[in-house]
């Protein structure tokens, strides 16, 4: 296959992937809309706030890191999908993005990337609040990170690999070859740390609209909030996509990765609902707690 | 608690002096100055909190009124009494109908006509009294949870609160501001089938209080963050003169139902809710038990009331009504505590003095600036929730 | 309630002690004598709980009427202690000592009243009103109507009405206006 | 008697001279990281003081895609600034539900396109609503909750709240009554969207068209105005 032939085939997954997305965070409210006993957003809300942040006239600025925030939050949310095999088996290699030029470790720094980014942006912005919730946000990136990357270095041992789409292939042929049983415990690990990269309640004190209004978003407004939503939607579903791939054996068909990445997302909400909101050192010790412990003895286990 | 590790080097802080003032130069980069307010969805109502912050920790908070100041008392003096009615219930948005009835009860205390109200007009303010009673709890226990942002219950509780404003819609014809407890009795009886709908309603809260528990006070992230937070001693009651659940949650049992009986309350059967622990956790818990109390409340006055009966007694032409010279000071116990009026007559035909005692004059500026220091700025909005600030009976 | 009200009067020489309720006294006491009263009060009477502290500017006699009012959970009554002080020269000893909460109180008076409490904290912070420069806004002679008239914007075509004289135009338009007195404004 | 004229003298002298400027936004020497001796005046090296310009709708069939766009997503800045409050969340919740018309709550003036004042506004709330009200991207649309902002309702003779809103801040639809129901503010709702595709909710080029005359009369009931002209 041509580079070409390939681009056009990422791009074309891009757009499905921002739908979905989108589609994903209108689902994810109207969930919580009929939890509570409301009729919720319309399905379609999504696509005209972004169309009336693209028209929001004023524009302001606080300097070039400013402007540069949304864009690295949107290039980490890309390059996450760049290296991510979108479907993997037989008859979709045009669907594997470039996940062969680059490995997990590569998708696990796309991650911070786009959180790097909007630290410096949001900095600049100078809102005390904005300071507050990057602090706030990586200091839990940083507990969320250490049981996460444990559990993927037991696969990475359990494998022999550190490619995504050889993990996802040799978990194909049967429920009962997916990470999920072959692997238990570095599932565990890496499913609990999953509650705090999607960052839904109780684990959302990044955001927290009743404490730091919020959060780092606090200055942007028009089209740079276009292009966090956008990216916004792009990652949740590319994390989810991390997680299908690594545990639930990825996807074979575009239904497949749709439902995948449902249930795996409905997963997070489901806890969000019900459970308020940790404080930020709540937060960091819990994942030092039993997240923790479980990716350590995950990776004893195939140490030994 | 797991958090002692990071818990923060307080010994470095600089102290308040007696004056209130805190020597901390805000420009040596240790410090941020942080407001909480007024435009911030994280406050009750209308104020603000001026906070200086080492790290996530407060160090000095400084609470701002008078976003909501609207000069009731200068306004009341230039009405006649009649008047000083729709303007004075609008003093706290909150509850409302608390208002109606402390300046009912002030003029026909001064002008000597107290016996004139009728018994039935009594029950129908003790019911109009218990019902905003009721609707405060129904939006503020599940409020609590939702300061940390289990916001379902918010939802449910306002549902519902929506009801019960529903039936005083059918009682007195207005949702939120009712005008219903005028002096010498109320505006009206029950419309026919009140008893009923109002029972419909209370089975829904019955429900509710129910799932409401499992919601909220099983749930192990809203205990790690209220038990232990935000606590009263039990010495700060006298000392600051803290009152109703706030007080009760600390261990005093203080409520003016009890104390000083007022309406019908000594032919009710109820017994006021206490916690020991004074942390937001108990206050919380003493509310959902006294939301619980609330609905037994409306049940017992629906019982025991009469069908009929008169419900305004005679009074003077509201026009031309005089009031003797005197003073006298009528209090009751409102969702957050003991509530008051200090009402001065002069003998001419508007009063002279009327000064609103809120509890969250109290709580929401002295008990509140203290108990910040040192606390998570996390933790602001709920402290401020589970002492029931409510800027507009501060400023007036 | 009675015994108490003579043991405290010979003490504190209290005038005009007005029972106005089972529970509620109101009495006067010389302005030196005022903080030692409540403090005695608090300390030995078991009025302990500070409920209320307001002012009434009684302009005709020149003097504002300082209330403090004090709660007993024990006997569940309620002492009102009223110390009348001079307006023009209107300067009261602080009481921030004796409850937390009386700075806020005395805070409120110095900005609605102009009553200075010397020594109480943050007595000159602004409490309600922000950057106010007429006269203090809860004293008699301070006119609100007046003041809202020359600061804010009327909408034309807003009237007021006395309500009795215009509840008797729209009744009884035929009737003239020097009418019979009302029965109930004796 | 000459204390008290002394007292009254220096009282005098410090009325004249009392600033209003809070003590982190006086001018003041900072030392940089670098050991320098930096000069501030925070309110106008802080804050921009540039007055607002006009910013002119597009043309044609774009500008009625985006009013369509803006009436279908209203984002409600969530500043209660009066009693009308309480009317807020029954508007949010089960009941009433005014999700279902794209109208949303959004916490900081950045992100939100609607403003609603809730009922009366007191002088000290007034400086903070034009803060809030200045730091909103363009479009913005203003709804006027109550009486009390159409002729001061019954607090007219009040010495601390406003009477007239529009006399302050450009005001696309008013809500009468005390206090209006939610179902009122949904009819509100409605009206709003029906200004906004029919291209005349252009209250942010009207304030900026009259902004002079706006100031003036902000102004002249905000006694302490320590704030740049216009705050971005």
């Amino acid at each position: 296959m041509t580079i070409y032939a390939q681009l056009g085939y990422t791009f074309l997954g891009l757009f499905l992937v921002l739908n979905w997305g989108m589609l994903m965070s209108a689902t994810f409210r109207k969930i919580v809309a009929r939890v509570a006993g409301r009729h919720g957003i319309p399905i379609y809300q999504p696509w005209i706030d972004l169309v009336k942040n693209a028209g929001v006239r004023t524009t302001l600025s606080h300097g070039t890191m400013f402007y540069l925030g949304p864009v690295f939050r949107l290039t980490g949310a890309v390059g996450m999908f760049l290296f991510m095999p979108a479907l993997v088996g037989i008859g979709n290699e045009h669907w594997l993005n470039f996940s062969f030029q680059g490995d997990i470790i590569l998708i696990l720094y796309f991650q911070l990337f786009g959180m790097l980014g909007m630290a410096l942006g949001a900095g600049e912005g100078g809102q005390p609040h904005s300071a507050i919730g990057i602090g706030r946000g990586l200091a839990q990136h940083a507990a969320v990170e250490l049981p996460l990357t444990l559990g993927i270095l037991s696969l990475a041992i359990q494998y022999q690999t550190l490619s995504l789409v050889d993990i996802a292939n040799a978990q194909q042929g049967g429920i009962l070859n997916w990470t999920l049983f072959t692997n238990p415990v570095a599932s565990a690990a890496i499913m609990l740390a999953a509650l705090g990269a999607f960052g839904h309640s109780p684990f959302n004190l990044v955001k927290a609209p009743n404490e730091i209004p919020i959060g780092p978003p606090t200055e942007y407004h028009g089209s740079y909030l276009g292009i966090l939503m956008s990216s916004g939607a792009i990652i949740h579903v590319m994390e989810a996509a991390l997680f299908m791939n690594l545990v639930f054996g990825g996807a074979t068909s575009w239904i497949e990765f749709i439902i995948k990445t449902f249930l795996i997302y409905f997963y997070s909400i489901f806890v969000g609902v019900v459970f308020p909101r940790f404080r930020i050192e709540q937060s960091v010790v819990w994942f030092f707690k039993l997240p923790l412990v479980l990716g350590i003895i995950a990776i004893l286990i195939y140490s030994f | 608690m797991s958090n002692k590790f990071f818990q923060p080097d307080r010994s470095k802080y600089p102290s308040m002096k007696d004056d209130g003032t805190l020597d901390v130069d805000l420009s040596s980069q240790k410090y941020t100055k942080i407001w909480l307010g007024p435009n911030h969805p994280g406050v009750t109502g209308n104020m603000a909190v001026e906070m200086t912050l080492g790290g996530d920790e407060i160090v000095q908070a400084k609470t701002h009124v008078g976003y909501l100041h609207r000069g009731f008392e200068k306004l009341i003096e230039r009405r006649l009494f009649v008047q000083g009615f729709p303007t004075s219930i609008r003093m706290c948005v909150a509850e409302p109908d608390t208002n109606e009835y402390l300046i009912a009860r002030s003029t026909e205390e001064l002008s000597g006509l107290t016996d004139r109200v009728p018994e039935m007009a009594e029950w129908l303010r003790t019911l109009a009294l218990e019902m905003a009673r009721l609707q405060g709890l129904l939006r503020g226990v599940p409020g609590q949870a939702g300061t940390y942002s289990l916001g379902i219950g918010v939802q449910w509780g306002v549902y519902l609160r929506d009801l019960i404003l529903d039936r005083f819609e059918e009682l007195t014809g207005a949702r939120v501001y009712h005008m219903y407890i005028i002096p010498g009795g109320v505006r009206g009886l029950l419309p026919s089938g009140f008893k009923r709908r109002m029972e419909d309603n209370l089975t829904d809260i019955d429900d509710f209080i129910v799932r409401i528990r499992k919601l909220i006070f099983h749930n192990s992230v809203f205990k790690s963050r209220a038990v232990g937070s935000a606590v009263i001693p039990k010495e700060w009651i006298d000392k600051f003169g803290i009152v109703g659940t706030n007080a009760r949650a600390s261990g005093v049992k203080r409520d003016v139902r009890k104390d000083n009986p007022y309406l019908k309350y000594s032919e009710l059967d109820f017994d006021p809710p206490t916690a020991t622990d004074g942390d937001v956790y108990s206050r919380t818990w003493v509310r959902w038990q006294e939301l619980v109390q609330t609905v037994d409340l409306i049940r017992q006055i629906m019982a025991k009331m009469p069908e009929k009966g008169d419900i305004r007694g005679d009074m003077p032409n509201a026009l031309h009504w005089k009031i003797p010279k005197g003073e006298t000071y009528v209090k009751l116990e409102s969702g957050r505590g003991e509530y008051g009026m200090y009402y001065v007559t002069d003998g001419s035909s508007k009063p002279r003095r009327v000064n609103l005692r809120g509890p969250s004059y109290t709580h929401a500026i002295a008990v509140l600036e203290k108990m910040l220091i040192n606390t998570n700025i996390a933790d602001v909005h709920a402290t401020m929730v589970s002492l029931q600030t409510c800027p507009p009976e501060i400023e007036r | 309630m009675k015994s108490l009200i003579e043991r405290v009067s010979t003490k504190y020489n209290l005038q005009e002690v007005v029972q106005q309720r089972d529970n509620l006294v109101f009495a006067y006491v010389d302005k030196e004598l005022a903080i030692d009263m409540v403090t005695y009060m608090r300390d030995y009477e078991g009025y302990a709980h500070f409920t209320l502290m307001s002012c009434v500017d009684w302009i005709e006699d020149g003097k504002f009427q300082l209330l403090y009012l004090l709660n007993n959970p024990e006997t569940k009554t309620e002492f009102g202690i009223k110390v009348a002080i001079d307006r023009d020269n209107a300067v009261m000893q602080s009481a921030h000592h004796l409850w937390e909460q009386i700075w806020t109180y005395q805070r409120e008076l110095k900005e609605a009243f102009g009553i200075d409490f010397p020594g109480s904290p943050r007595v000159d912070e602004d409490f309600v009103v922000e950057g106010w420069d007429d006269m203090p806004h809860m004293r008699r002679d301070f006119d609100t109507n007046k003041y809202a008239e020359e600061t804010y914007f009327m909408r034309e075509g807003r009237k007021s009405y006395d309500p009795a004289t215009y509840m008797r135009e729209k009744l009884y338009p035929k009737q003239p206006v020097t009418a019979k007195k009302n029965k109930d404004e004796q | 008697m000459n204390e008290l004229l002394k007292k009254a003298e220096a009282n005098a002298s410090t009325k004249e001279e009392k600033s209003f400027v809070r003590p982190e936004d006086e001018e003041r020497e900072v030392i940089a990281p670098d050991g320098s001796i930096i000069k501030v005046n925070p309110i106008y090296d802080y804050f921009s003081g540039e007055k607002p310009s006009v910013e002119k709708p597009n043309k044609g069939v774009v500008e009625k895609f985006l009013n369509w766009a803006r009436a279908e997503s209203i984002w409600v800045l969530g500043f209660g600034t009066g009693c009308g409050s309480i009317e807020i969340p029954p508007l949010m919740t089960p009941r009433f539900d005014a999700f279902r018309f794209g109208v949303q709550m959004r916490p900081t003036p950045r992100q939100s396109n609607a403003f609603i004042i809730s009922g009366y506004l007191s002088v000290k709330t007034l400086k903070r609503v034009i803060r809030s009200y200045e730091q909103m991207p363009s479009p913005k649309y203003v709804i006027a909750l109550g009486s009390c902002t159409i002729n001061g309702g019954m607090y007219y003779d009040s010495y601390s709240t406003i009477n007239r809103l529009d006399k302050y801040m450009p005001v696309d639809v008013y809500i009468a009554g005390c206090m209006p129901r939610p179902e009122a503010l949904l009819a509100g709702f409605v009206k709003l969207k029906e200004i906004i595709k029919s291209g005349k909710g252009e209250g942010a080029n009207l304030y900026a068209e009259n902004f002079d005359e706006y100031k003036a009369n902000q102004k002249k009931v905000i006694k302490d105005w320590n704030m740049p002209d216009y705050n971005w």
